[in-house]
Order: structure tokens, then sequence, then C-alpha cells
């Protein structure tokens, strides 16, 4: 059963692929397509949730089944087998729940782009892949999953090529991922060289025997936590995401919000049994987490690309997610993971509904009073920017608040200033997030009067799944993931001493949830000048962020232009073609300059010949009468 | 010295003095004289030899010395004549057509 | 000594002289033309396969003891030369119409097997000259190069410096000895005192020059160049054939010391090298092979290095594959209206195009000359790398093999032009060449077979 | 029996090729084609039949054929099929048809003496795997040498001359110095032991010094190395490729590229293990320069041909990674990665030549939205790409993922121990999968996206010819990156085999 959740979408990706695409000379209409590239992702969420069921009728003993045997060697064995309990169900649910409704969406947002075919095929691969990622037993399959989200990301992302600009973005994802896998790599490396198994429940039981590990947790933990920043945006490897929104928006709603960049967490999670036993890497994690929060927010503050905004703050969010981590609150993380899927699938497909009214307009300078126009979109994007915000009784409420308090509170790692600066960053996400509901929707209208003319509300394919993720947003908080998930991965201890202080956190984050809605509606619900003022004021602050504190600059400067450098001009100018190549030629000129002198000792004239015979005589008498 | 020696030691000479003849000299025609005297130089030493070891072959390849030193003569002969006709002098130096 | 003795161990000669007679009684008779090819052809094929015929007999003989003998060995080497002589005369219908040229080659021919039967350095110096001063002749017989004179000049005047060596150190060695006997040249090899050593030295020269060692080289190429065709061939096979094996029938079985070491490790060494390298930029097909045959004879004397069991297998095996592929090139090369045009390595350009066949048959030889495998010529090579590394020169050995590696260019580019040069536009004059494709034919048969069956070959010899 | 006739038919059946060809009328091109493929579609059908019918669980030679050849030397002709070159005779006999078929259109100049050439080179080299004595080996690694020097100096491009000369001369030269190896090990297996053979079985008997050894090694190495080829000795590589056809590409990349790999992990270590052993910091040093060296090379070439040229040059640094590490998974993977790179390399230098005969450039930078124009075309160029990257489902993952793994696995002890390069060395060879991902993206990016603009437009897509020959490719790769289990059983014994001969010492006080 596990098997087919795997592959009926990757079926779909066959069929799709091959039939509704040159390569098979189209021979199906997009009817064809729709219903398979739908049909099966839904077809696999409902074994998912048969898989559930068995779960929950198996007394949660974790179900194995094993596709087939990849290689063996020597003692060493590499088996593709899949592997359910908790945490793969949650998680399962997820991507192919949201993934379904998001395949939905599609129908209606690609509705008249030539490549339809293509994009169901590409979604149902990313879709096959990921779910190998969440249900790999082993680390070697859970890397194939990996490294193949990372492909169809990048096949989606430069989905629109002919503007080179998606596909080198698409491009800049695949290696900044790569870089991340070498770390993931390594961290396999190691771990086989140590336990000579890659399937994680049994490293997690190695590490959890306890009998002194051969080899260093944090260790491996970090190595493994490199590749996590890769795939989930962390600093220093976020760079990736804010360009990865080139691709159509559902994708950016599924893959670069929902379900791929939550990998990392996935897989942290799913290691839980090394970072349990590495307080080092997880306080590492802990601080790139809050710290990739704050500043991915500080920069969200001036975005004015209605998706670049969403990018950000996704970025921010998934720090939230590695701060949970870090302090040990695994299943709050993922509990933050299923909100996040909600809430920010119904922002990016909001957002996209707005593209999609405005016929590709995503500048929010140019947009503002759309609440009447599309008002089922607007309330929507409402309810989930309410939830991204943290207000209460919605879903990002709860689990942001888990996260605030373990930051503050857990035995393991948590620390007071690690909450203040989560709780600044809490307090910007509700800033930015109104911004952007402001700019967009409310306020008076920026468009240019053509634009505003065509203006419509999306099909209902568009809007219904609009309203059920907003529903989502709105009660997904009441679903007791981390509850669910104890008995896998228990929550940690917290100091008795700050037990008393649980209640006037979460009241102070309330605050500053409303707090920044009220800034957002002071300012931009207001006279624009206020705006103005205030980008004045800080006018070099302004410039730093809107510029992503340079760090792309930076990485060119530092690895790019250098490595082009030296392969330019050391290895294949210096290299290659002056020494090797100089060398070769060196020797082919001597060689053909020596028979040319060769040549030119052969004058003709007998004389010369006889000198060189009376020569050698004289030298051969004299050598043989002096020697021997 | 014995006269086995001496004689030997003049046999030397007449190859050497023929060998350096041949290497130094610009007219064809000495050089072929010069080729005969290192010849004539081996019958000397042969029939020395064959006289100081009172053997008879020596002597014998004497003769057949001879006649291959006319032979070559009968041939060189010709062959000047041709050259010369062609280049009109008699010096070595203007042979040098082939070469490289 | 019994006559049927004499005309049985010598059988091969006197049909080779019967052949003569034949030729110049045509000759006088003034009936002469084609027919006295074709005799000369009878005679020597006759007395190749009489050669073969005894030395599969296993026959042995000393007719004139000390003098002349024969036995396996030295009669299947004859048969070789012999037989080499084939081709040659069938590639020279084209360039020789008169007998003079059968006439010469046949008595040339009869020094050489002289040459492979000589007991006394008297022997040998008759062999020696029997079979040089008709080829002085022949070189001049290319009448249609004006330069052929200077050629047979160049060639007569060192050839008679050679002879002259060879008699002084003959005649030294013999006050040594008393005797001419040719063991007493080994038997010098080994002695200490400065005559017999001088002696060596001057005989080994001789055979140097001869056969084109650096630095007596400076003859061949001029010589090669001006001879016409099948002079050239018989030149470069038959003559160098003759030449080697005496020399190593005149070492026996004496094993190389110093100081005679260093030099036929040295002197080869160098003709190697510089053969290699002076023959790559040659604008002449005839001077490139003779610069060739300068390296080729550096790798056949290296033989004399190996130990001596091996020596005259090696050497004859290596004389085999290079004779035949120097045939076969000689055979396959196309015709021209003239001797200039047809030498020229430019005439070669896009000749695959022109001449497929002939293109092939001499890319085959090249390759062979260069020894690359499969082809005879590697084997060939081997072999005597393999006996003188065995013997323990290792270095010599290494040294020898990277100057062969020299050599691969010059041959590469003959190829190169054949078949991926444009066009030379050369307009091939209709002579019937049935003869000479024959012959080529037979040369490579006879050449894969070697390379195929090496084995067999070796085991033969 | 039957499969040792058959192997000797698989390897002369080129020849008979050869001899079919001679009699074919030049001017009938069809039957010239069609008869040049049907030889090769035989040969490819009986070397399936025997790999059907090689027995994983048995060690050593199998199908094996022995006759004397040179007796009087102990030089016999001997060849058999076993775990180290089974996969890469079928490999080559897999691409041997594939490789007549893409020349169909490409060579309209000689094409009877071209695929008469293509045979010979597939009998050469098909002989060189087979070859089980060391004289043999040699003749039939020299006599590629010929026909590859015929097709890329009559075929090839503008600079054909200057490419084809300099291929043959350099590897040559490498011969030379192994032939001189070569006669001296023989010799001295004569002297130490008595027997005169050149059978690999007898020769890696020899107990040799440790000097003679690392000298004896060293010749072998550079021919070998010079072949792989290993940086520094590589610039021979980039020019033959860029100046050959496709076809010569196609064999060159895909075949005689694994000559030398499989000479070092059949002779070169093999026969001097305790020199191995002593060199293997310095030849695992060169094999991670390969790989890097290359990598970098490929990211700043502007000619199409030269990009896959020297992904070659560090995708082989690769095997002979896995080979040096002595771990199985590394030897495996090293396995894995030549068959993988020989698929994949092929692949795309076939799919260079598609483009080329279309568009008759070879600069990148002429080419832009060719998935726009060819979508069919593009579909197989990025998925021989994805592979060329190592990504996981393709062969080329296989191989890397192993070698790197066997890298590390036998890193680590030592590190452990105190000796970190070989750690170091991993290290840095994994930075390769980003270098790898770098250039080829960079190729494809440029190639395949932006703006539509080709030298001749409009283009005819992928014909059904082609597809096939892609499509094949393809399947090839993917079969070897999701169920290499099957091939890597036929390995496993040669694997282990090699790691036991490497490890054990031989060393003898003694010299000979």
């Amino acid at each position: 059963m596990l098997t087919l959740i795997v592959v009926l979408p990757l079926l779909g990706f066959l069929l799709n692929g091959v039939l509704a695409t040159r390569l098979g000379g189209n021979v199906v209409g997009n009817r064809f397509v729709t219903v398979v590239g739908c049909g099966l992702p839904i077809a696999s969420f409902a074994l998912v949730v048969a898989s559930c069921m068995a779960l929950a009728a198996g007394g949660y003993v974790p179900l194995v089944e094993v596709a087939y045997r990849w290689a063996e060697i020597g003692d060493g064995s590499f088996e593709i087998a899949f592997y359910f309990d908790r945490l793969a169900a949650v998680m399962a649910l997820v991507v192919t729940g949201v993934g379904s409704v998001i395949h939905v969406y599609s129908i209606g947002y690609m509705k008249d782009d030539p490549g339809y075919g293509r994009f169901f095929a590409y979604l149902n691969v990313f879709l096959f892949f990921m779910l190998l990622l969440v249900l790999g037993r082993s680390l070697l399959v859970l890397f194939v999953g990996w490294e193949g989200v990372g492909l169809a990301s990048y096949l989606l992302i430069g989905f629109w090529f002919d503007d080179l600009a998606n596909a080198r973005a698409g491009k800049k994802a695949f290696i900044t991922n790569r870089v991340g896998d070498a770390g993931f790599l390594l961290g396999m490396f190691l771990l086989y060289t140590t336990f000579g198994t890659l399937d994680m429940d049994r490293i997690n039981a190695a590490f959890g025997a306890g009998a002194a590990p051969a080899v260093s947790a944090s260790l491996v933990g970090l190595l493994l936590f490199i590749g996590a920043t890769g795939k989930s945006a962390q600093i220093p490897l976020h760079v990736w995401l804010p360009d990865a929104m080139a691709g159509p928006t559902p994708v950016s709603a599924l893959i670069h919000a929902a379900t791929m960049v939550t990998a990392g967490v996935y897989l942290v999670a799913r290691m839980a049994g090394v970072y349990v036993h590495a307080p080092e890497a997880s306080a590492v994690i802990a601080v790139v987490g809050v710290t990739t929060a704050f500043f991915a927010a500080t920069i969200a503050l001036v975005q004015t690309d209605i998706k670049k905004v969403l990018a950000y703050s996704t970025i921010s969010q998934l720090g939230f997610m590695f701060l949970a981590l870090g302090v040990g609150a695994y299943a709050v993380a993922i509990f933050h993971v299923v909100t996040h899927a909600f809430f920010k699938a119904c922002l990016f497909l909001g957002a996209g509904s707005v593209i999609h009214a405005l016929g590709g307009e995503q500048d929010v300078r140019r947009m503002g009073g759309l609440a009447k126009k599309i008002p089922l979109t607007f309330w929507t994007f409402a309810v989930a920017t309410a939830a991204i915000a943290g207000l209460p009784p919605l879903a990002g409420f709860f689990s942001k608040d888990e996260i605030l308090w373990y930051s503050f509170a857990s035995t393991r790692g948590g620390a007071p200033w690690l909450w203040i600066v989560a709780a600044a960053t809490a307090l910007m996400t509700a800033f930015y997030m109104f911004r952007l509901l402001w700019l967009t929707f409310l306020g008076r209208s920026r468009m240019s009067a053509e634009v505003e003319h065509h203006v419509h509300e999306s099909p209902w394919s568009m809007t219904g799944v609009l309203v059920v993720l907003a529903v989502l947003s709105a009660v997904g908080g009441f679903i007791a993931v981390p509850h669910f998930l104890e008995p896998q991965l228990a929550l940690p201890a917290v100091h008795e001493s700050l037990h008393a202080a649980e209640t006037p956190l979460v009241v102070v984050s309330v605050v500053l949830a409303l707090a920044g809605l009220a800034a957002a509606a002071f300012l931009f619900g207001g006279p624009s000048e206020r705006v103005e003022r205030l980008r004045a004021r800080f006018a070099g602050v302004h410039r730093v962020l809107s510029a992503k504190y340079f760090v792309d600059e930076l990485y060119a400067r530092l690895i790019g232009r250098p490595l082009v450098w030296i392969s330019d001009r050391v290895f294949l100018r210096l290299g290659d073609r002056a020494l090797l190549d100089g060398t070769l030629h060196g020797m082919a000129a001597l060689g053909r300059g020596t028979g040319r002198v060769l040549a030119r000792i052969q004058t003709g004239s007998l004389h010369l010949y006889a000198w060189l015979v009376l020569a050698g005589i004289a030298g051969a008498l004299i050598w043989s009468s002096r020697h021997g | 010295m014995d006269r086995t020696q001496l004689l030997i030691g003049v046999a030397v000479a007449l190859f050497s003095i023929g060998l350096v003849g041949v290497v130094v000299r610009r007219n064809v025609l000495v050089m072929l004289m010069c080729m005969e005297l290192m010849l004539n130089g081996v019958n000397l030493s042969l029939i020395t030899f064959a006289q100081q070891t009172a053997t008879t072959v020596g002597a014998v390849v004497v003769f057949l010395v001879f006649v291959v030193a006319t032979v070559e003569i009968a041939l060189a002969i010709p062959i000047v004549l041709l050259l010369v006709r062609d280049k009109h002098t008699l010096d070595i130096g203007a042979y040098s057509e082939l070469r490289g | 000594m019994n006559t049927t003795a004499v005309l049985t161990a010598m059988l091969p000669e006197h049909l080779l002289l019967v052949g003569l007679v034949v030729v110049i009684g045509l000759e006088i008779a003034g009936r002469g033309r084609r027919a006295s090819l074709a005799v000369a052809f009878v005679a020597v094929a006759a007395a190749a396969i009489a050669a073969t015929l005894l030395s599969l007999d296993g026959y042995a003989a000393a007719p004139f003891a000390g003098q002349f003998s024969v036995d396996r060995s030295t009669l299947l080497v004859k048969a070789m030369v012999l037989a080499f002589a084939l081709p040659v005369l069938s590639m020279a219908r084209d360039d020789f119409a008169g007998g003079e040229f059968p006439a010469l080659l046949l008595s040339s021919l009869y020094g050489v097997c002289l040459l492979q039967s000589a007991d006394s350095f008297a022997t040998v110096f008759l062999g020696l000259e029997l079979m040089s001063l008709p080829v002085y002749v022949l070189v001049l017989l290319a009448w249609r190069r004006p330069q052929s004179a200077e050629a047979a000049l160049k060639y007569l005047v060192l050839g008679g410096t050679a002879t002259a060596m060879f008699l002084m150190g003959a005649s030294l060695l013999y006050g040594g000895t008393g005797s001419l006997a040719i063991d007493a040249f080994p038997r010098a090899l080994t002695a200490g005192d400065g005559l017999a050593r001088a002696a060596v030295v001057l005989v080994l020269l001789a055979f140097f020059l001869k056969a084109a060692i650096v630095p007596f080289h400076a003859w061949a190429p001029d010589a090669y160049e001006a001879a016409s065709v099948p002079v050239t061939a018989y030149m470069a096979t038959i003559v160098k054939a003759g030449v080697l094996l005496a020399a190593l029938r005149l070492f026996g079985r004496a094993q190389l010391a110093s100081p005679m070491l260093e030099l036929v490790a040295a002197l080869p060494l160098a003709s190697i090298v510089w053969g290699n390298l002076a023959a790559m930029r040659q604008p002449s097909l005839r001077r490139m092979i003779a610069y060739s045959s300068i390296a080729h004879a550096g790798y056949l004397f290296y033989a004399l290095l190996g130990d001596p069991a091996g020596r005259m297998q090696s050497v004859a095996f290596y004389l085999l594959a290079y004779g035949l592929m120097n045939l076969l090139a000689f055979a396959a090369l196309p015709a021209a209206d003239d001797d200039l045009a047809r030498d020229r390595l430019d005439n070669l350009r896009g000749l695959f195009h022109r001449a497929p066949f002939a293109a092939l048959m001499l890319g085959l030889a090249m390759l062979s000359l260069a020894g690359i495998p499969p082809l005879p010529g590697f084997i060939a090579k081997f072999l005597i790398f393999r006996n003188v590394m065995t013997s323990g020169h290792t270095l010599v050995a290494v040294l020898g093999l990277v100057g062969s590696y020299l050599g691969i260019y010059f041959y590469l580019r003959v190829i190169q032009l054949m078949f991926m040069s444009p066009d030379a536009h050369v307009v091939p004059p209709n002579g019937r060449r049935g003869l000479a494709l024959g012959a080529s034919v037979a040369c490579v048969a006879a050449a894969l077979l070697v390379a195929v069956f090496p084995g067999w070959v070796i085991g033969r010899l | 029996m039957a499969e040792a006739a058959v192997l000797n038919w698989v390897l002369f059946l080129p020849l008979v090729g050869v001899a079919a060809l001679a009699v074919v009328p030049a001017d009938n091109g069809r039957l010239v084609r069609a008869l040049s493929f049907a030889v090769m579609a035989i040969q490819l059908a009986l070397v399936a039949w025997l790999y059907t019918r090689f027995d994983p669980s048995v060690g050593g030679l199998q199908f094996e054929t022995r006759l004397p050849w040179i007796a009087a030397w102990g030089v016999s002709y001997q060849i058999g099929l076993d775990g180290y070159n089974i996969l890469l005779v079928l490999m080559t006999a897999y691409l041997g048809p594939l490789v007549v078929a893409g020349a169909f259109t490409a060579i309209s100049k000689d094409v009877k003496l071209f695929y008469a050439m293509v045979f010979l080179v597939q009998f050469a080299m098909v002989g060189t795997f087979l070859a089980q004595d060391l004289f043999l080996f040699y003749v039939f690694w020299e006599t590629m040498l010929i026909p590859m020097f015929l097709l890329i100096g009559i075929w090839g491009g503008e600079r054909r001359i200057y490419a084809t000369l300099k291929f043959v001369l350099y590897t040559a030269f490498g011969s030379i110095l192994m032939l001189a190896a070569v006669i001296y090990l023989v010799w001295s297996l004569q002297k130490t032991t008595g027997i005169t053979s050149f059978a690999f079985a007898d020769l890696v008997q020899t107990h040799l010094p440790l000097d003679v050894q690392t000298i004896l090694l060293a010749a072998f190495a550079l021919s070998f190395a010079i072949k792989v080829p290993m940086a520094p000795l590589h610039t021979w590589l980039p020019d033959a490729h860029v100046e050959a056809p496709t076809a010569g590409s196609v064999i060159l990349a895909g075949v005689m590229l694994k000559m030398g790999t499989y000479g070092f992990m059949k002779l070169g270590f093999p026969l001097f293990p305790d020199a191995t052993r002593e060199l293997t910091p310095v030849l695992m040093s060169l094999a991670v320069l390969s790989i890097v060296y290359g990598a970098c090379l490929a990211l700043v070439q502007d000619d199409i041909k030269k990009i896959i040229a020297y992904s070659s040059i560090s995708h082989l640094g690769y095997v002979m990674l896995g080979l040096l590490s002595l771990d199985l998974l590394g030897i495996q993977g090293a396995v894995i990665q030549m068959v993988s790179h020989g698929l994949v390399a092929g692949g795309l230098f076939l799919m260079v030549g598609m483009i080329y005969e279309r568009c008759h450039t070879r600069e990148l930078a002429a080419y832009g939205g060719i998935a726009k124009l060819l979508p069919v075309y593009s579909v197989f160029f990025m998925l021989l790409t994805l592979a060329s990257v190592g990504l996981p489902t393709t062969s080329g993952f296989t191989g890397e993922f192993l070698v790197l793994l066997g890298a590390f696995k036998a890193a680590w002890p030592l590190h452990v121990a105190g000796n970190d390069l070989p750690l170091v060395l991993a290290l840095v060879a994994v930075t390769g999968v980003v270098l790898g991902a770098l250039y080829m993206l960079r190729f494809a990016l440029g190639f395949l996206f932006g703006a539509v603009h080709a030298p001749h437009q409009p283009l005819a897509d992928l014909g059904a010819r082609e597809r096939w020959i892609l499509g094949l490719i393809v399947a090839a790769v993917f079969a070897l990156g999701l169920f290499p289990y099957e091939p890597m059983k036929k390995t496993e014994l040669a694997a282990k085999a090699y790691r036991e001969l490497i490890v054990t010492p031989r060393l003898t006080a003694r010299a000979p």
C-alpha cells in the first residue's frame, strides 16, 4: 500500500509526461491531463488516510514495506523500503492533502497555458519524490526524494523558461541545494561508516541505545543540518527561495511554502534520535533558526512584490520551525509545519488569485482596494494573514505560541534571548503581513484604469480551494499534532521555575500580534506621507533591507567570480594551454628542429661524409684502446 | 725493431695516408688513387703476415684484392667521366646535388 | 672434396650462375628485353626453392672446408633473401627494359648467397664485393636521374673505403692467428691485445659502413634517393640483409664485452635516433625510406647485444618482417610518368581516392615499419628488444624503444598524406602494373601469415 | 563448449564485418549501412546471451579460450569473460549499434572505410577487454590507435590533423614505456619462477622488490593514466573529442577512456600491489585533482563538445578514486561509474552530433531556447544532463554515490588513526558533486532555455532513428540507476578478488 501511495503520482507523471507533451505528440487533451493529474494525487491521499487507519488499528506500530533491494555490496545492503509511523503519517497527510487541493487549484490557474500537460506532469513527479522523501525508511531513499524534489522545483521554477531569468532562478535553487546536499551526503557517509546501515529507525535506535556511539552525534547532526539549511532556505543557503518565486504561483504554494521547504524540518525531526544526543548541534540549529527568522522578517518589511513578501515570510516561518527543533520541541516544529502549510498555501494561492485577477501584476504598489472587487479572495487572504500573524484562535497562534514558549523555557537549550528575538520577529511578521493585506486589498486603488477594468474574481476551482484552506488555517490549530506525535517525539521538559511565566508570555505574544496589526493599520491605512516620512528617516536601513543585506552580491564576489577566474585564467590559460600544451608543443618543435638540423648536416659533399667516416674510425679506435 | 714490424708500420701508414687522402683531397682522381693506396697498404700487410706466419692464404687474397681494386677503378672512371661531362670539373665539391 | 657435395651444397648459387649465363647469352644474341627478366625470375625462384628444400631436408655440408659451408639455417636465410629478390624483379619490369638489370642483380645475389656460407675472411671479402660492385652500377643505371652518377660515386668511394677497412682488419687478424678463418674474429673480440682489438674495430666499422650506421650512414640517403625504385628496394632489403647476416655469422656465438659492447650499443642507438629524426621532414619518399633504413639498421645491430642463442632468430625474423614491408611499400608505390614525380611524397596526397588498394598497402607497410601491433614489424621489434633486455642491458633497451617512438611520426605522416589530405591531382600513367601488384599482394599475404603465426615462423628460424 | 565459441565470435565478428564491407559495392551506401548495423546488432545479441549465461557465483574466468600463439615465449591467445570485463564488454557491444546508427546521416564521405574503421576499433576494444594474456592485451591496446587515428583524421573537424596526431603520439608514448615494463616484468617472472608466460594469472604471481615494482607501476600507470585521462595528462582529450566525428567521440568517451581505468584495475594495481599501496596517496590526489580540475575547466568552455570532454575527465576521476579506495563499495561504484559514464557521455556526444548536423556549429553562444525549438530533443538532453549531474535514479548517481561512500568509508578509519589525507581528498571529491551540477546546468541553461536563437531555423526535431538511439541509452541509464543489484552481482567476486590482490603484500627481498 505504501508503495502504491508513492507510485501513483509517478504513474501520473509518466502518463502526462509522455502523452500530453510533444514527446508523445500531444495525443491527449486537457481533460485527460486534469483527470490523471489530479485524480492520482487524490487517490494517493485516500491511500494515506487508509494507511493512517491501518496504523491506528495496529496500535501505532510503524508499518514497514520493502519495495525491492537496490544493491548489495559485501555485507552492506541497500533496500528501497518505506516506513510509516506517526510522523510520516502527519507529513504524508499534509503533502498529499495540501498537494491535492493545490493540484485542483492549478486546473483553473493554468487553464490557458500551452504547457498544461507538462505542468501537471511536473507537479506529479514532485509529489512522487516528496512522498519518497517522507515515507523512505533509509536515508538513501530519503535522499533520492530529497534530490528529486530539488529537480522538480528546478523544472517548475524554470517552467516559463523563455525568460532566462526564470531558468536562472531554477539553476540557482538547484546549485544552492546541491551545496547543502554535499553536507547531507557526508552525514550519510559518516552514519553508514559507523553503523553499516542507513535505515533511520535503526540509526535512531543505535543512538538511543546509548552505548556511547562510535561517532559524535553533533558532527552527524551538523552535517545533516547543512543539508537542511539548503532545502529549507536557512542562512546561509536561503538565497534561492525568493528567486524561486519565478515559478507559477501554485508551485510557490505547494513546493516553496507548504511541503518541500519543510523537508529540512522533517529530516531533523526524523533524526530526532540523533539530535537528542547532540546538544551542540541543537544549539546551532536554534541560533541559525532564530537568526534566519529575524533577518528574513526584516527584509519582508520592505518588499513590494506580493510573492517576495510571502517568500521571505516563509523563510522566517521556517526559521521558527528550526528554532523549535533546536530547543528539542520536534513535535511542535511539525505542528507549525502543518499549520504553516495551511495558511501559507492559502496566502500564496490567494496571491495567485490576485495576480490572476490583475493579469500578472505582482507589485503591491500598483494594487489596493481589491477587497470589494474580489471579496472571496480578500476574506480568505485576511483569515490566513491573521493566522500567520498569530491572532488567537487561529492556527498560527497555537503553533507559534508553543514555539515561543519552548524557546523560552525548554531545558534543551531554551533561553530568554531566543524568546526575545523570536517575539520581535513575531511582531514584524504581524506588521508586514497586515501591511501586505492593506496595500493589496484596502485603501484606494493604485491600479491603471485598464487593469482595474479587467479585474475579476477567479473561477470556483480556485476560490473553492481558497475557502478550504482558509477554514483549515482558522481551525487547524485545534488539531493536536504535538499530542499525537508525543509518543514518538516527546516534548522537552521545561524549567520548573518558569512555569509561572507561561500565561504572561501568551498574553505578550498576542499583544505583539495586535501591535503589528495596529502599526500596519496606522501606517498604511492612513495618508501615505506617514510611510514616506518613515522611509526618509531610515533611508539607509531601507536600502540595506530592500537589497536583502547584499547577500547575493557578497556570494558572487566571494565564490562565483573567483571560481570562474581561477578556472579560466589559472586552470585553462595557464595550466592547460601554457604549461601542459606548451610543453608538448615545445617537445614537438624540438624534434622537428633536430630533424631539420640533421638534414642540414647532410650537405651532399662527399668530403663531409668522408670526414664523418674518419672521425668514426678514429673515435672507435681510441675508445677501444682506452677501455677494457 | 724487426722487419715485420717495420713493414706493418709502413702498411698501416699507407692505409692511413690513403684514408686521410680520401678525406682531404678534393680532386676525384686523387681520391680514387688514395683508395688504391689503402688497398695497397692492405696488400703489403697481407704479404708481410703471410711471410711471417709462413702461410699462403694471405698471398692468395692479395690477388683477389688486385682484381677488386681494378674493378673498382673500372667502375669509377666511367662514373667520373659522366660527372665531368655534366659538371666540367674534377672537384668533388661540385658533385653535391643530392642533400638534405 | 667431392663433386656431388659441391653440386648440392652450392645448388642455389649454381642456379643463379646458370641464370646469369643465360641472360648474358640472350644479350649477346640481341634478344634480351623481357625474356632476360623472365629468365632471371625463373633462376632466382628455382634457387629459392632449391634452398628451401635443402633446408627443410636439414642438409649440411662443407664442400670447401674452411671456406664455404652450408647448413639448415644458412640455407633458410639464403632462401629468404632469394625470395625477396622476386618482388624486386617483378617491379623492375616497369623501370628496366634491357638485360643489364637482371644480370647485375643475379651476380649481386650470388655475392649475397656466398656471404651466408663464408667461413673465411677471403670468402666474406669475395661475397661482399660480389654483392656491392654490381650495386654501384645498379645505382648508376637509373639514368633517368642526372644525379645517379653522383650517388654512385659517393657509394663507390665510401664502399671502397669500407672494403679497405675490412681487409685491413682481416689482415691484422691474419697476422695474429696465421689463418683467415672467421672464427678468429669472436676469439679476437675477447682477446686483450691492442692489435686484435684494432682489427676487430676495423671489421666491425666496415660492416657498420655497409649497413649505414651513424656516423657511416651519409652515403645511404643520397644513394637511395638517386637510384630507381627497384634498386632502392634491393639495397634497402637484400643488401642490408646480406650485410647483417654476414656480420652475425662473423660474431658467431661470442658474447659482447666492453669496449665492443659500448660501440655496438652507442652507434646503433645513435642511428636509431638520427635516422628517425632526420626522416621527419623529407620531401622524397626514397630518402625517407633511407633514413628509416638507417634507424632499422640500428635495431638490427642492437640484436648483437642479445644473448648469442637468440641473435640469429631475432635478426632473421626482423629482416623477414622489415624486408617484406619495404618491398610491399615499393611494390605498391603507384607509377608516375617520371621517376622524380614518383619519388615526391607530396604526390601521395589523397592517394586513397585515386588508388585505394595502393594506399592501403602503403599504409600497412608504414604501420608495420613503425612497429605498430599486430603487424609483423611490432613482433620483430619486440623480439629484439626482449633479447636485449633479457641479457641485462635494460637501460639500452629502453633508450632504443624511446628512439623507436621518435620514428612513429613520419610513418604516420605518409598515411596522413594518403588518407587525410586533399587530392594532389596527379594523373596516373596507364602503365601496366600487374606484376608489381602481384608482388605487393604476395608480400602482404606473407606479412599477414607472419603476423598471425609468428610462433611458427620463429620456430623455423 | 558453446559459450567459449560464441565469445570468440563476439571478438571476431567485427573483422567479419570488415571482410564483408570489402566486397560490398562502395556506391551502395544503404547496403553498407545496413550491413554494418546488422553486424553490430548480432554482436550485441551474442554478448547479451553470454551475459545471461554468466554465472555470478563463479570467480575467475568463464567461457575461456586458450591456445598457444607464440609458444617460444609463452604467449597464448587467451580470452574469457570475468567480473572485471563483463559489464564493459556488454556496454561496448551496446554502444556499437548505436554508434553505427548514429552515423547514418552524419557520414557521407568514404562510407565503407568509415564503417571498416569503426569495426576495427570495436574489434580492438572488445579484444582489450577480453584478453587474458599480457602480450595479447598489448597488441589489442595498440591496435586501437590506428583506426582511431583515421577516424579522427579523415572525418574530423578543421584541426583534425593536429588533434589526431596529438592523440596518437601522446598515447603511443605511454605505450612504449609500458612495452618496456611488460618485457621486464615477464623476464623477471621467468627468472624468479622459471615460468615463461604472459598470462595474467601467472604474472600476478611475480614477486618483485618494491623499487622495481614502483618503476614498473609508473610505466604502466603512465600509459593508463594518459588513456583515462588523469590530470595533468589530459590535454589530448579535449582536442581529440572536439575534432573527432560524433562516432569517434562516442567511441572515445564511451569505451576507450575506460581502457585506462580497466587497465589499472585489471593489470596496473594487481600486478604491483605493494607499489600501489605506496603510491596510493599520489594517485588518489591525482584522481581528485582530475575531478575538480576537469569540472572547473568544463565550467568555462564555450564549445559544447569541450564541456562534455572536460566533464569526462572529472567523471573518470571518480572511477580512479573508487578503485584506489580499496573498499568494496568504492570498487563496485567505480565499475558502475565506468559503464554509466560510457552511456551518459556517449549519449551526450550523440546529441551534440545531432544538433551539429542541424546547425553546423558547436558554439554554446550560438544556441538558446532549444527547448522551444526541439522539445523532444530537449527532454532527452535534460535526462542525460541529470544523469551526468548524478541525480538519483540515474546511473550517474549509483556510480558517484557508491564511489564517494566507499572513499569516505575507507578514509574515516585512517582519519581516526591520524592519517587525514584520504579524508581530505574524499571531502574535496564531494565538492565535485556541486561543481558537476554547476557546469552541466550552466550548459543546459544557455543551451535549452532563454530566448530562442539558433543558427538554422526552422529545425526538425528528432526523427524516429534518433529517438530510438537516445531512448535505448536513456533506458540503460535508468535501468542502472534503479536496479543496479543484478549487474553488480556479476562483478562482485571480481571486486573482492581485486581488493584481495592489492591488500595482500607480495614483496620479495631479493632483486630479480
